[in-house]
């Protein structure tokens, strides 16, 4: 603990309720942190600092049960400007550009209200990254939903994507990429994870950081509501079935407010006004202002009586946890605030200077000269409590790791029309086309062309691939392993494209910590993705953690998702996924296949089992060199690499893609042979078996040899394996023998109609 | 030529319209903001796409009533070049400077892809250079085009339509129809024909690191037009 | 006075919204519904009318100038008191 | 038998749309405009309604499972006639 400050007493605020054990139990607060409280303070808490105590400490904002995993991450590099701790991560790319990013998770508020939930996430994500000095250019998401059948999931993946799309087109920010699953885990738990991405000046990163005494702090954009009171601790517990707890008032997102919000920011930033700037998340105006003044070692005075209101009688506690949406909070420099007041009347939105910086160390909440709370800024912050919950292995995990025995199908026709047609694999247009991804003129590679979007860099000869991975079987099955799949499935993904990764974020969800095989799950998990971050050399400089993905006691998979950022120094280079007119498909990587825990396993056999395939990562290297070296040179045209359904999955996904470059076409035929394998009869283990390190490429005839060259220079395995032309997918086995020879147009009609089907949705019409 | 594009609050497809006149084709450009109540040595005004008040109410109604309005339709009536896409396009209905109104598209969704357009009159000031079709992309979720009867075939009749949707073959086809639009119509222009409202963002495929580029023909369209009667 | 002014889909002219809603309720196994309209509602407090009737006409006013676009949409007013 | 659903936004949850209204009439000069709501009104024709309360509970039922969102929302229903 900090030197204890001495705090004054305060008086109970007439009206308020009293502080008992039912009030401090409905908090969400245990006996013992109750008492820890009463220490910090020296005496009881008021109504309102029991609120305030009661969201700071929640898991949502205090981290306090992820703060001892989340230090094993790599958060340093040379490029890293930013690493985490603030709203959001900056990396350099050179030219005095940051690219700033962060993932946030909105899964509880989506579920109860999928529209308004997602859109909200897709608004808050976006003032972590604005309030930065970033002008945000992409937007990405991670959506997971329970089984098709179930009753819940098409309003909910209509809902969700509505409000995503809502959102992002309003305010004119391009949603990129991401990623839709959907699996009975999240049932009860549906997830939405928004990413969102910037450019900043890397002489001009604003934080978060209250300084100098004196200094007023302002409360800017839309007014407050009694809006998501409790959004935080709700956040920080499960759902019960039938249980009717305080039902928060939803908060709705106000894209039109936030675009003008946004523009005042970019314009206010600009002008030497502005000492720090937050925005107000989750606990609003409290843990935006404890959370400056934390960072900065101040104190702060807050006079909540003149924070402007959107409904009469708010007390200077709903005031105080209310998460309405769209609202900023500001530290100017003193004689600076009529600069920050005559931006925002410029864009119509209010400004009001609501307190000071004070040197004391305390957050002190004043209403109309009345103190209501006053409380230790480090009590709130680094003073949080921490726990180090038990773990254990959970009792099936021999039974998880078990490799299945699944009898070969047969038909691998069918079983790739089927694996085709599953909703996880099938094509998302339903969903990425109610998003505006174009906006802006910047979006070099779009969705469905290619691993990673590709947005090109305004004024320079860059670009940036983005992407978002997360595969939450093979992370149940094994979450060490699984997790490190996720980083380097995701470094593929960028690598794809011609980009080298430089940077991470990350979205853990998880299930109750409480339970010692939800936290054995989450450390595992978090020491896998430290591990393959490492080995990849990439560092983590946002994210955030979802605990309490729990219905009952149903917990969803283990699902942490993450979000890459990778550099393209020549746009004019960038590959997508689909087959070229022309040319020769090489198979780059020496695939290990597995096939318990894969789609396959699932799909065909209603098995979820086995162990999933393991990362090697000197060979994962070589192939992300082989990939990076081959785009810049201009010899790889396309690029896809190998996930989900294996090697025949990928192939299909590059015809489908197939006839222009940077679009999705309208399909190209290719034929191939696989390679010789030790197992012999393993036919479908080499088409569907899921593995890391592999990815299928394609040259043009005459720079073939100089491809193989590469690879052979960058230690990578190539094998040149067929060519692109005629209207068919073939693949045939290392004899010679036909395994898979089905006309493009059947390969469509499977993949196109696939998720709309599953899901009960009116398919989109054919491809323009 | 110097373009001039307004900017409402909400309007999102400002920089873009921006980046395909000064950047792509070299011609001027300058923002008008929408609490300007005039303007001067602008060529031609682009109210360009975005969500302008959010779109609450009807797209583009309480963007007529900007007080950069008034002076945009003086503009218009005194023959100046006024394009609208997008928002704009529902900006310029609502105004009554262009027939008809935007509807919701037909399946209630927001709709972002690329469209080819065919052109369908390519004599006006907006196509005199644009080959037979254009590829555009639409972003919107109200762009199904209506008018009525009578000033559907007045359009028709007077050669006002002057993009269609068609197929990437370059047909017009109702598959190829997006939103609904009556008569496939993506585009049209009042009777003077210096007006022209386009749901679709040419801006958008202004240059070929995003597209084929052809969008462009409709800016250099203006661009030759003009100069053409300096 | 407060005032509640609809705004409907002139005849005619296409309601895909009424459609949808049609269709969804017959799924959900109201199949005695036939046509279907949606519109907007929008409720408005008037400080200063100084009548129903003054608060009528300025409930057309509004309409007629920003509420609705009779192109495509009629509408009423009515004060609720 | 017509019946008329209104769904309007809850009280205490933000109405971006109603406050945009407010902004556009006060601009237009309507400046006696205190708060505004905008919702939606669902006209639907029933063929089968037994009488006037089965109307209206067969119109609460559908608003209910699919007019409205009733953590958002709120609605009335009305019969026609
Ligand atoms: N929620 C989403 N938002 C935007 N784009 C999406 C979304 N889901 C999928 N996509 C896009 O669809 C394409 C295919 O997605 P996916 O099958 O998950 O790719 P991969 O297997 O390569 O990770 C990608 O371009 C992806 O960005
Ligand atoms: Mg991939």
């Amino acid at each position: 603990m900090t030197d204890r400050l001495r705090v004054p007493p305060v008086s109970p605020r007439p009206g308020d309720p009293q502080v008992d054990d039912a009030a401090v139990r409905e908090h969400g607060l245990t006996t013992d942190e109750f008492a820890r409280v009463c220490d910090s303070l020296g005496r009881a808490p008021t109504w309102t600092e029991l609120g305030v105590f009661s969201v700071m400490w929640s898991e949502h904002c205090s981290y306090k049960t992820s703060r001892k995993f989340l230090k094993q991450f790599p958060t340093e590099g040379p490029r890293v400007l930013q690493g985490p701790g603030e709203n959001a991560g900056v990396v350099d790319v050179g030219d005095g550009l940051g690219i700033c990013f962060k993932m946030e998770s909105h899964n509880h508020p989506s579920f109860i209200e999928p529209y308004q939930g997602a859109a909200t996430g897709v608004g808050g994500i976006l003032r972590d990254v604005f309030t930065m000095n970033a002008r945000p250019i992409a937007l990405l998401n991670s959506l997971r939903f329970g089984s098709p059948d179930h009753p819940k999931t098409r309003h909910l993946v209509d809902g969700v994507v509505a409000g995503i799309a809502g959102y992002g087109n309003c305010i004119g920010v391009p949603t990129v990429a991401g990623e839709v699953a959907f699996h009975p885990c999240y049932d009860g738990n549906n997830l939405v994870n928004a990413m969102a991405v910037g450019t900043v000046s890397a002489d001009r990163i604003f934080r978060g950081i209250a300084a100098g005494v004196g200094n007023p702090v302002l409360y800017v954009g839309a007014r407050t509501g009694r809006d998501g009171i409790h959004g935080a601790t709700m956040a920080s517990d499960s759902f019960e079935e039938g249980r009717e707890g305080p039902r928060p008032t939803v908060q709705v997102g106000d894209p039109y407010t936030e675009k003008l919000l946004l523009e005042a920011c970019m314009e206010l930033l600009q002008k030497d006004a502005v000492v720090a700037i937050q925005d107000m998340g989750a606990a609003g105006l409290t843990s935006s202002s404890v959370e400056m003044a934390g960072r900065g070692g101040t104190g702060l005075l807050l006079h909540v009586d003149r924070v402007p209101r959107r409904e009469s009688g708010m007390t200077p506690y709903e005031c105080l946890l209310s998460e309405s949406q769209e609202r900023m909070l500001i530290v100017a420099a003193r004689g600076r605030e009529d600069v920050v007041e005559e931006v925002f009347s410029k864009w119509d939105l209010e400004a009001v200077v609501v307190g000071e910086v004070t040197d004391d160390g305390l957050w002190t909440v004043v209403e109309n000269d009345r103190t209501v709370a006053s409380i230790p800024v480090g009590a709130l912050t680094d003073d949080a409590p921490v726990y180090d919950r038990p773990r254990q292995e959970p009792a099936d995990l021999a039974q998880r790791h078990e490799t299945p025995d699944l009898p070969a199908h047969g038909d691998c026709n069918e079983v790739l029309l089927r694996l085709l047609a599953s909703p996880n694999i099938a094509d998302k247009r339903w969903v990425y086309r109610q998003y505006d991804h174009m906006v802006r003129v910047g979006t070099l590679v779009k969705p469905g062309a290619a691993d990673a979007a590709v947005i090109g860099l305004p004024g320079t000869s860059k670009a940036i691939a983005v992407c978002v991975d997360g595969n939450s079987v093979h992370v149940k099955m094994d979450p060490f392993e699984g997790a490190q799949g996720v980083i380097a499935e995701a470094c593929r993904n960028v690598a794809c494209t011609g980009a080298e990764p430089l940077g991470a974020t990350d979205c853990l969800n998880f299930g109750n910590p409480e339970r010692p095989e939800v936290m054995w799950e989450f450390e595992r998990a978090v020491a896998g993705l430290a591990e393959g971050l490492r080995q990849v050399e990439v560092p983590i400089v946002s994210g955030n953690v979802s605990f309490y993905n729990e219905t009952g006691s149903q917990s969803i998979h283990p699902t942490p998702t993450v979000g890459i950022v990778g550099l393209i120094e020549d746009r004019a280079h960038a590959v997508g996924l689909g087959l070229p007119e022309s040319g020769q498909l090489v198979l780059l990587g020496s695939p290990r296949p597995v096939l318990g825990a894969t789609a396959y396993a699932r799909c065909i056999h209603d098995v979820e089992q086995g162990m999933p395939p393991r990362v090697q990562w000197d060979d994962e290297r070589a192939l992300l060199r082989t990939l990076r070296a081959g785009v810049a040179r201009g010899l790889i045209r396309a690029a896809h690499d190998v996930s989900e359904g294996g090697l025949a999955v990928a192939l299909a996904e590059m015809a489908l893609a197939g006839g222009r470059t940077r679009e999705v076409g309208s399909g190209l035929g290719c034929s191939v042979q696989l390679p010789a394998y030790p197992e012999a009869e393993a036919r479908e283990l080499l088409l569907f078996g899921e593995t890391h390190g592999c990815a299928w490429v394609v040259v043009d005839e005459e720079d073939a040899s100089d491809l193989l060259a590469l690879s052979q220079e960058l230690g990578c395995p190539a094998r040149v394996a067929g060519s692109v032309g005629g209207d068919e997918l073939c693949v045939a086995d290392a004899h010679g023998t036909p395994v898979v020879q089905l006309p493009i147009e059947r390969v469509r009609d499977a993949w196109e109609h696939g998720f709309s089907k599953a899901v009960g949705v009116p398919a989109p019409p054919p491809r323009p | 030529m110097k373009f001039g594009i307004v900017t409402f609050p909400g309007s999102n497809c400002d920089h873009d319209s921006y980046h395909v006149v000064k950047h792509v084709l070299g011609h001027e450009a300058c923002f008008l903001w929408h609490k300007q109540e005039d303007f001067s040595g602008v060529d031609c005004v682009v109210l360009p796409g975005g969500f302008s008040y959010g779109d609450y109410l009807r797209c583009g109604a309480i963007a007529r009533f900007s007080p950069i309005m008034d002076a945009v339709v003086r503009f218009a009536n005194s023959g100046g070049y006024v394009v609208g896409i997008c928002n704009g396009f529902q900006v310029l209905t609502e105004a009554g400077l262009l027939p008809g109104a935007l509807l919701q598209n037909r399946d209630l969704k927001f709709i972002c892809e690329d469209t080819t357009l065919l052109v369908a009159n390519g004599h006006t000031p907006w196509t005199v250079l644009c080959p037979e079709t254009i590829m555009a992309p639409i972003a919107h979720h109200e762009g199904c085009y209506f008018a009525d009867d009578d000033t559907l075939g007045r359009l028709e009749g007077e050669g006002r339509v002057v993009f269609r949707y068609a197929s990437r073959a370059g047909e017009e086809a109702a598959e190829a129809n997006p939103n609904g639009a009556v008569n496939n119509i993506a585009g049209i222009i009042n009777e003077r024909g210096n007006v022209l409202g386009m749901m679709p963002h040419p801006e958008r495929n202004g240059d070929t690191e995003l597209g084929d580029g052809s969008g462009a023909w409709v800016f250099r369209s203006i661009i030759h037009s003009f100069e053409a009667q300096a | 006075m407060r005032i509640r002014v609809h705004v409907t889909p002139r005849k005619g002219v296409l309601d895909p919204q009424g459609q949808a809603v049609a269709h969804g309720l017959a799924q959900l196994g109201f199949d005695a519904v036939g046509e279907v309209r949606v519109g907007k509602v929008v409720d408005l407090v008037l400080d200063n009318a100084s009548s129903e009737s003054d608060a009528l006409e300025q409930g057309q006013a509004m309409a007629r100038k920003l509420l609705a676009n009779e192109v495509v949409e009629d509408f009423t007013v009515e004060v609720l008191g």
